[in-house]
């Protein structure tokens, strides 16, 4: 058991200037769960892609079942038994379940595809999807079951090792258990498991070992049990977090922001009313697919609203259904999108096009763009923020993720709007940014802005926020104090929308 | 449970069927007697072969989120070498020297779709621009084979192929009608019940899915390309028994109405989405509405009004039906 | 055929540019042929260009222009449109280069000369020929050849007129059709005319492109040779068609003629002498009667590659 | 901080010019006096105006990630109603008529521009089909007001646009030459100082994050095509002055060229790069291609060979340029 079945010595990757991977060892054993943690852009995701073959390394070599192993592309890494679940959506939309489970491991016989319903069937099943029919186009899924999807790939396919990229990123509660029930089930018959993850809970649930890499070189490895996680933390980010949540007092003030009624095109959200005052930071939990994400949107014009009003700083009441971004934006009311890529960044163009973008008000005179002064400021706003950047000129799609994130959050604070509607403001962000961006939302709170913060990540939610609703098939709870409210709590309303 | 997947598949096919249904009716209330004469409905069938084969390799590429501009230049190209190869000394109009014409013929066509597949994937180089490159030089070279001149050449059996009256009547159609039929249900089973099938929508959905669950996207886009230009090929000497010569100037702007016709059928320009039957029924549409046109005496230009106002239209519908899906 | 040997022994021969519509129809092959015989004979150089697409106005206006850039010493052109082309036409003249009209005409007075077939006269003949062969009535389609193009219509008038005067009581059944530029085209156009009049006696089409088309329409729907067809132009396949009997009359124009008299026109022109301002050359029927005569034989299978070296 | 990018924006605009002072050289040294004449330089220039400022129309359509493929018919209805304009009953050629006719004219293409804008957002019909639909529309009607004719128009100013030889002679080239060159400037400085400008390449690099940071882009995009419209308009009306005549035929296949000129300048069809000046630059090369491969002798099909070459070539460098600098 204790032989390694797969080994990585010395990998190393560059991507032009950038050292992704420099030296890297890993080894896993045949019937354990090997977590790999790091901070972003730590080369976790890299290191995975080498692994499956989508990247040739630059150096170092790899051992699978004691031979030599050196793929040239998915295909091959596929044929040595590596499985693998990636972080972003690999799925066809157009294609229905069962043609997207068997992608690329399709049965034919002279090129006719033999249908393998039956077995897309058990997998679904084993993972406790019962409900998704396997001729359900992929599109009309929510991005939870899609996430469902792709799993169910890698357990169709008959892998020797199994690698998950942050499966449980848009998972539901109770999907998260079945599959760590799959990894179980695998973990049993004898199959190795990596599993990529930035909660480290879920990593002290179902994970034998762990390996801790910090910028593209391996730190530490060892036991997870017995292995407190503050040890784990100080590997990562090089230095021990000791205040994850900020803490200081900011007072609460008038009424900024009253929602009522508010009602979406697909009925999601349904009835939702809120009010938020100056000072105030709302947290909003939920399942995936609560409307979470759809209440925010709808408000700030993105998807169109069936009824529903809100009044800004006590005026009179807008009607929901007019509202558009440019509207909400000169309104005051600002939004960070959960997904950057898709809703966020204008990729191809510049780190300072990207910045002043939703306010080209301030830096023209007659339509003409003041491009000094714009440049100016951006580079005010790479400095206040760290951003890593050579200049302000570079494209965006040059930065690491974290990095991006923060382009996005720096085009809100220099909108300087009061009312900001962060939707998952730290996904797939490591832990010693969250703790930034934890005290930057602090500092604009204290400063008297007015913050709406949804996530799926409960202990972010309690230790940032002042108030918290729970959203459940698009009703809002009624809005407490965080102290009122219990974990218990929380799941109870999301799950069921029953609030004791 | 399978059953409304299949119904949903079923109503994106008929949608452009009823479409058919409803051009045809009314232009058969319009000029009664000569619009719906057995001879004019061969007519518009023989009408419909050329741009309905080519259809056909042009679905292949747009479910795969390709296009092909350079589809009317392999046409005349096709038309040009057959002609060539017929016109070789020694040659005689037998049955085999027309035969090695037409492979010639539509290997020209293979070997130029798979080349543009290759440009495309090697040097990751938007098609679009790829086939408009190719469509001119492809164009330049059947000029130059040419020599910049239409090509006659010495009767034989080739010419036979799209006369609308078959030799032995009992065939009822034309051998390029039977031929086309041929193709169309070989190439819409290849499409729904291969790999190869499957493997282009997934290409035309998502190319990087595909790529990360090991399909061999390079290799499989120069077979689409490739396959585009074959059926292309047999296209262009369809076009050859037309025109009975070989005319390096023929078929200019051809592919627009080969990717209306797609379109019209249900296929999407984003990808992973068309049906070889729908292709033929949106050839078929237009080669109504032109024929019975032409039967009431319509100008040209109110013809071209229609077709673009159809092509538009046809588009329309499918995206209402895909949100009235969505919401249901 | 073109060359740009630049005075080896010292004095350049005069380069003459020839222009034609297009440079994919059989006829203008002829007028290149004719082209390149007056050239041999009188010891002078054609750049032989036309425009890139058929029946491209803008394109052969540039023709025009970069041919004038070039400083030819005089052009013979075949003008697409009668207005579009006086610009050039008369640019070219102001920069001192001659300029010879042929086939079609230009509303101008700068060119030297105009050398072309009585188009009128042409579509007369034919239109005469098809109104005996109907015997004075019947069914007639007169399938036009494409918007605009002066020379043609010419022809088309001319039909229309004769027809009337011949053969009063014949019902013209069509014409408002255009063939459009391709054979392509016209075939298509064809077999929906056929379609839609299934008794029609006799049919004119006023161009080699047209004529093609329609004869490949009537071989398709299996009704060649019971419909009298009349056409202009000649071509190898039309000439074919005549001895099968599918094609009852062409009327021809003598393209290697107009060619070399273009040619020889604008040579005497650079050499100072005088060209005559209007020029007709030949239109002649053909039909199986006198397809056999010498003088048509010489006419319609002219020696074209001891001109041309393609 | 500001050097390099700079530098390296000017690389993108530079590497277009390069090409074209080699096309330049090239033909320069094959056909040395008749080639670099002045008077072949003007040649040139006006030859390259109707495609230069139709480009700079659709730099912006390009840049915003769209695609018109109806700036062919659209200059043709121009040619069209000009005349018409021109033929109106009480109409006379002194200043006035023309003026209007030439109003009329631009302000129909900046319609139809508007209307596909308006289509494209309002039903959400991707650009390539809207437009090869409005594409037939378009020529539809122009063929329908020019009555399938071309239109003969008296003279007057507007005809004098496109002498190559202008009349005061101290102007060196003609009105046409300096409006392209106008009109550069102009479309130059909306591209990249203005909110217009930077809207455009927003929407075209990512038309969600647009829409997020408060772009109205249903209407910008109204305007963005509009524009296009616009400046396809004044194309139209140079093409009029060209032929003279309104031709409802002329300009089949020309927005190929046109994004040819836009693609070989550095713009990328999926969107969020391009620039005027790199346009006008492809629309240069084509037209010292056509002219010095005329100067040659060299035949059609070798000129059709190598402008189809020098798309796909232009590109492919543009694109290894790229690679270069993520590399370096
Ligand atoms: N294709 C690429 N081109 C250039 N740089 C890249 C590329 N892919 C990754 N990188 C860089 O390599 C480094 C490692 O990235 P990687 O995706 O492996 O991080 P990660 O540990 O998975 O982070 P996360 O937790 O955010 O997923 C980062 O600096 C990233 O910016
Ligand atoms: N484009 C769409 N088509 C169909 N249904 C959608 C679409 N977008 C959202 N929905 C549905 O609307 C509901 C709310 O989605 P929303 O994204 O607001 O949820 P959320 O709570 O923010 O979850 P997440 O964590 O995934 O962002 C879900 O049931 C989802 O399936
Ligand atoms: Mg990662
Ligand atoms: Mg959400």
């Amino acid at each position: 058991m204790s032989s390694s079945v797969l080994s990585l010595e010395g990998i190393r990757k560059s991507f032009g200037p950038v050292h992704a991977l420099q030296g890297v060892d890993l080894h896993v054993r045949a019937g354990e769960v090997h977590a790999l943690v790091g901070e972003n852009g730590a080369g976790k995701s890299t290191l995975m892609k080498i692994l499956s073959g989508v990247y040739r390394p630059d150096a170092g070599k790899m051992t699978l079942y004691g031979a030599p192993y050196a793929p040239a592309n998915p295909l091959d890494g596929r044929a040595a038994g590596v499985s693998m679940i990636y972080q972003e959506l690999v799925l066809a939309p157009h294609l229905t379940v069962e043609e997207n489970v068997t992608l690329g491991d399709e049965h034919a016989r002279y090129g006719w595809i033999r249908p393998r319903t039956r077995e897309v069937e058990r997998i679904l099943g084993d993972l406790g999807q019962q409900g998704v029919a396997p001729d359900a186009r992929v599109s009309d899924l929510s991005i939870g079951k899609q996430q469902l999807v792709e799993i169910a790939r890698a357990l169709l396919f008959d892998a020797r090792i199994v690698v998950m990229d942050e499966p449980t990123s848009s998972l539901a509660a109770d999907d998260t258990q079945a599959l760590f029930e799959a990894i179980g089930r695998m973990r049993e018959q004898g199959l190795a498991v990596i599993y990529i993850s930035h909660f480290l809970e879920e990593v002290q649930e179902v994970c034998d070992r762990y390996t801790v890499l910090r910028d593209g070189k391996m730190i530490s490895t060892g036991r997870v049990m017995g292995t407190p996680v503050s040890r784990i933390i100080e590997d990562m980010v090089g230095r021990s977090v000791d205040e994850l949540f900020p803490s200081g007092d900011h007072a609460l003030g008038d009424p900024l922001l009253d929602v009522s009624g508010l009602q979406g095109r697909r009925g999601v959200p349904a009835n939702v009313c809120f009010t938020l005052r100056r000072g105030e930071i709302m947290g909003i939990a939920g399942l995936v697919g609560a409307g979470r994400s759809e209440t925010v949107r709808t408000l700030f014009g993105l998807d169109s609203a069936r009824s529903g009003a809100l009044s800004i700083r006590g005026r009179e009441a807008l009607r929901v259904a007019w509202m558009t971004p440019r509207a909400a934006l000169d309104h005051g009311l600002d939004l960070l999108s959960e997904n950057r890529k898709e809703e966020g960044l204008a990729l191809n163009l510049s780190l300072v096009f990207n910045l002043t973008l939703s306010d080209l008000r301030r830096y023209s005179r007659a339509g003409f763009l003041q491009l000094g002064k714009e440049r100016r400021d951006g580079a005010r706003w790479v400095d206040a923020l760290r951003i890593r950047a050579g200049s302000v000129e570079q494209r965006a799609d040059e930065l690491s993720g974290g990095n991006q994130q923060k382009v996005c959050l720096a085009r809100l604070l220099q909108q300087d709007n009061d009312i900001l509607f962060l939707d998952e403001p730290t996904r797939g962000i490591d832990i010693g940014s969250k703790a930034e961006i934890y005290k930057l939302v602090h500092r604009l709170a204290q400063q008297g802005k007015a913050i709406v913060m949804i996530s799926s990540y409960l202990p972010e939610l309690l230790g940032v926020c002042d108030t918290l609703g729970v959203m459940h098939k698009g009703r809002l709870s009624a809005v407490r104090p965080v102290p009122e409210w219990t974990e218990h709590r929380i799941m109870q309303f999301a799950t069921s929308g029953y609030d004791a | 449970m399978k059953k409304p997947r299949n119904y949903k598949a079923m109503l994106s096919e008929i949608g452009p069927l009823l479409g058919l249904i409803f051009v045809f009716a009314l232009f058969a209330a319009l000029t009664p007697s000569a619009f719906t004469s057995f001879y004019n409905v061969k007519t518009i069938l023989t009408q419909s072969v050329i741009i309905g084969i080519a259809a056909f390799g042009t679905t292949f590429i747009i479910v795969s989120e390709g296009i092909d501009l350079s589809v009317g230049s392999q046409i005349a190209l096709t038309t040009v070498i057959v002609a060539a190869v017929l016109n070789l000394p020694g040659g005689d109009p037998g049955i085999f020297w027309p035969l090695l014409a037409l492979a010639a013929g539509v290997l020209a066509c293979t070997g130029v779709g798979a080349f543009n597949g290759f440009v495309i994937t090697k040097f990751r180089i938007v098609p679009f621009i790829v086939t408009l490159g190719s469509m001119q030089i492809v164009r330049g070279i059947a000029k130059w084979i040419g020599k910049e001149q239409t090509v006659p050449t010495p009767d034989n059996w080739l010419t036979n192929l799209m006369l609308i009256d078959p030799s032995p009547s009992w065939l009822l159609f034309g051998p390029g009608v039977w031929l086309a039929l041929a193709l169309l249900v070989v190439s819409a089973a290849l499409l729904k019940y291969t790999v190869l099938g499957r493997y282009t929508f997934a290409i035309g959905s998502n190319e990087q899915t595909a790529r990360l669950c090991g399909v061999k996207v390079d290799r499989m886009k120069i077979v689409i390309y490739g396959l585009g230009g074959l059926l292309t090929g047999v296209a262009g000497v369809m076009q050859y028994s037309y025109l009975t010569v070989g005319d390096p100037t023929t078929a200019v702007g051809l592919e627009l109405d080969i990717i209306a016709a797609v379109v019209i059928g249900g296929g999407s320009l984003s990808g992973g989405e068309g049906s070889v039957v729908g292709s033929i029924v949106g050839a078929l549409i237009m080669a109504v509405l032109r024929n019975g046109s032409n039967m009431l005496g319509l100008p040209n230009y109110v013809q071209e009004i229609i077709i673009g106002a159809i092509i538009v239209g046809a588009v329309l519908i499918d995206q209402q039906k895909h949100r009235l899906r969505t919401a249901g | 055929s073109s060359s740009d040997e630049s005075g080896a022994d010292g004095a350049a021969a005069l380069e003459i540019a020839v222009v034609p519509k297009g440079t994919t129809h059989e006829f203008w092959k002829a007028i290149h042929a004719g082209a390149e015989k007056a050239a041999a004979e009188f010891d002078v150089d054609v750049i032989w260009q036309g425009p890139q697409k058929e029946d491209d106005r803008q394109l052969q206006i540039q023709v025009l222009q970069n041919l004038i850039s070039r400083g030819v010493d005089a052009i013979v052109v075949a003008p697409l449109d009668a207005r579009s082309m006086a610009r050039p036409v008369e640019a070219a003249v102001a920069r001192g280069i001659p300029v010879v009209v042929i086939d079609s005409g230009l509303e101008s007075d700068a060119q030297s000369s105009f050398i072309a077939s009585n188009n009128y006269e042409g579509g007369r003949i034919g239109g005469q020929y098809l109104a005996e062969q109907l015997g004075g009535a019947g069914k007639v389609v007169l399938l036009r050849y494409q918007e605009g193009s002066a020379s043609t219509t010419n022809r088309e008038r001319g039909f229309l007129d004769a027809l009337g005067e011949y053969a009063p009581d014949a019902e013209l059944l069509v014409d408002n059709m255009y063939a459009g530029a391709t054979m392509a085209l016209a075939l298509q156009v064809s077999q929906n005319i056929l379609n839609r009049f299934p008794e029609i006696d006799a049919i004119f089409t006023p161009n080699e492109s047209a004529t093609q088309g329609m004869l490949r329409a009537l071989e398709t729907a299996g009704r060649a040779g019971d419909v009298t067809l009349v056409g202009f132009d000649v071509n190898p396949i039309l000439l074919d068609a005549m001895w099968d009997g599918t094609l009852h009359g062409l009327v021809v124009q003598d393209p290697v003629g107009m060619g070399y008299e273009g040619v020889k026109a604008a040579v005497s022109i650079l050499r100072g002498g005088a060209v005559p301002e209007r020029m007709d050359t030949r239109t002649i029927l053909v039909t199986p009667d006198n397809i056999e005569d010498a003088e048509i034989q010489e006419l319609l299978y002219p020696d074209f590659d001891r001109w041309l070296d393609n």
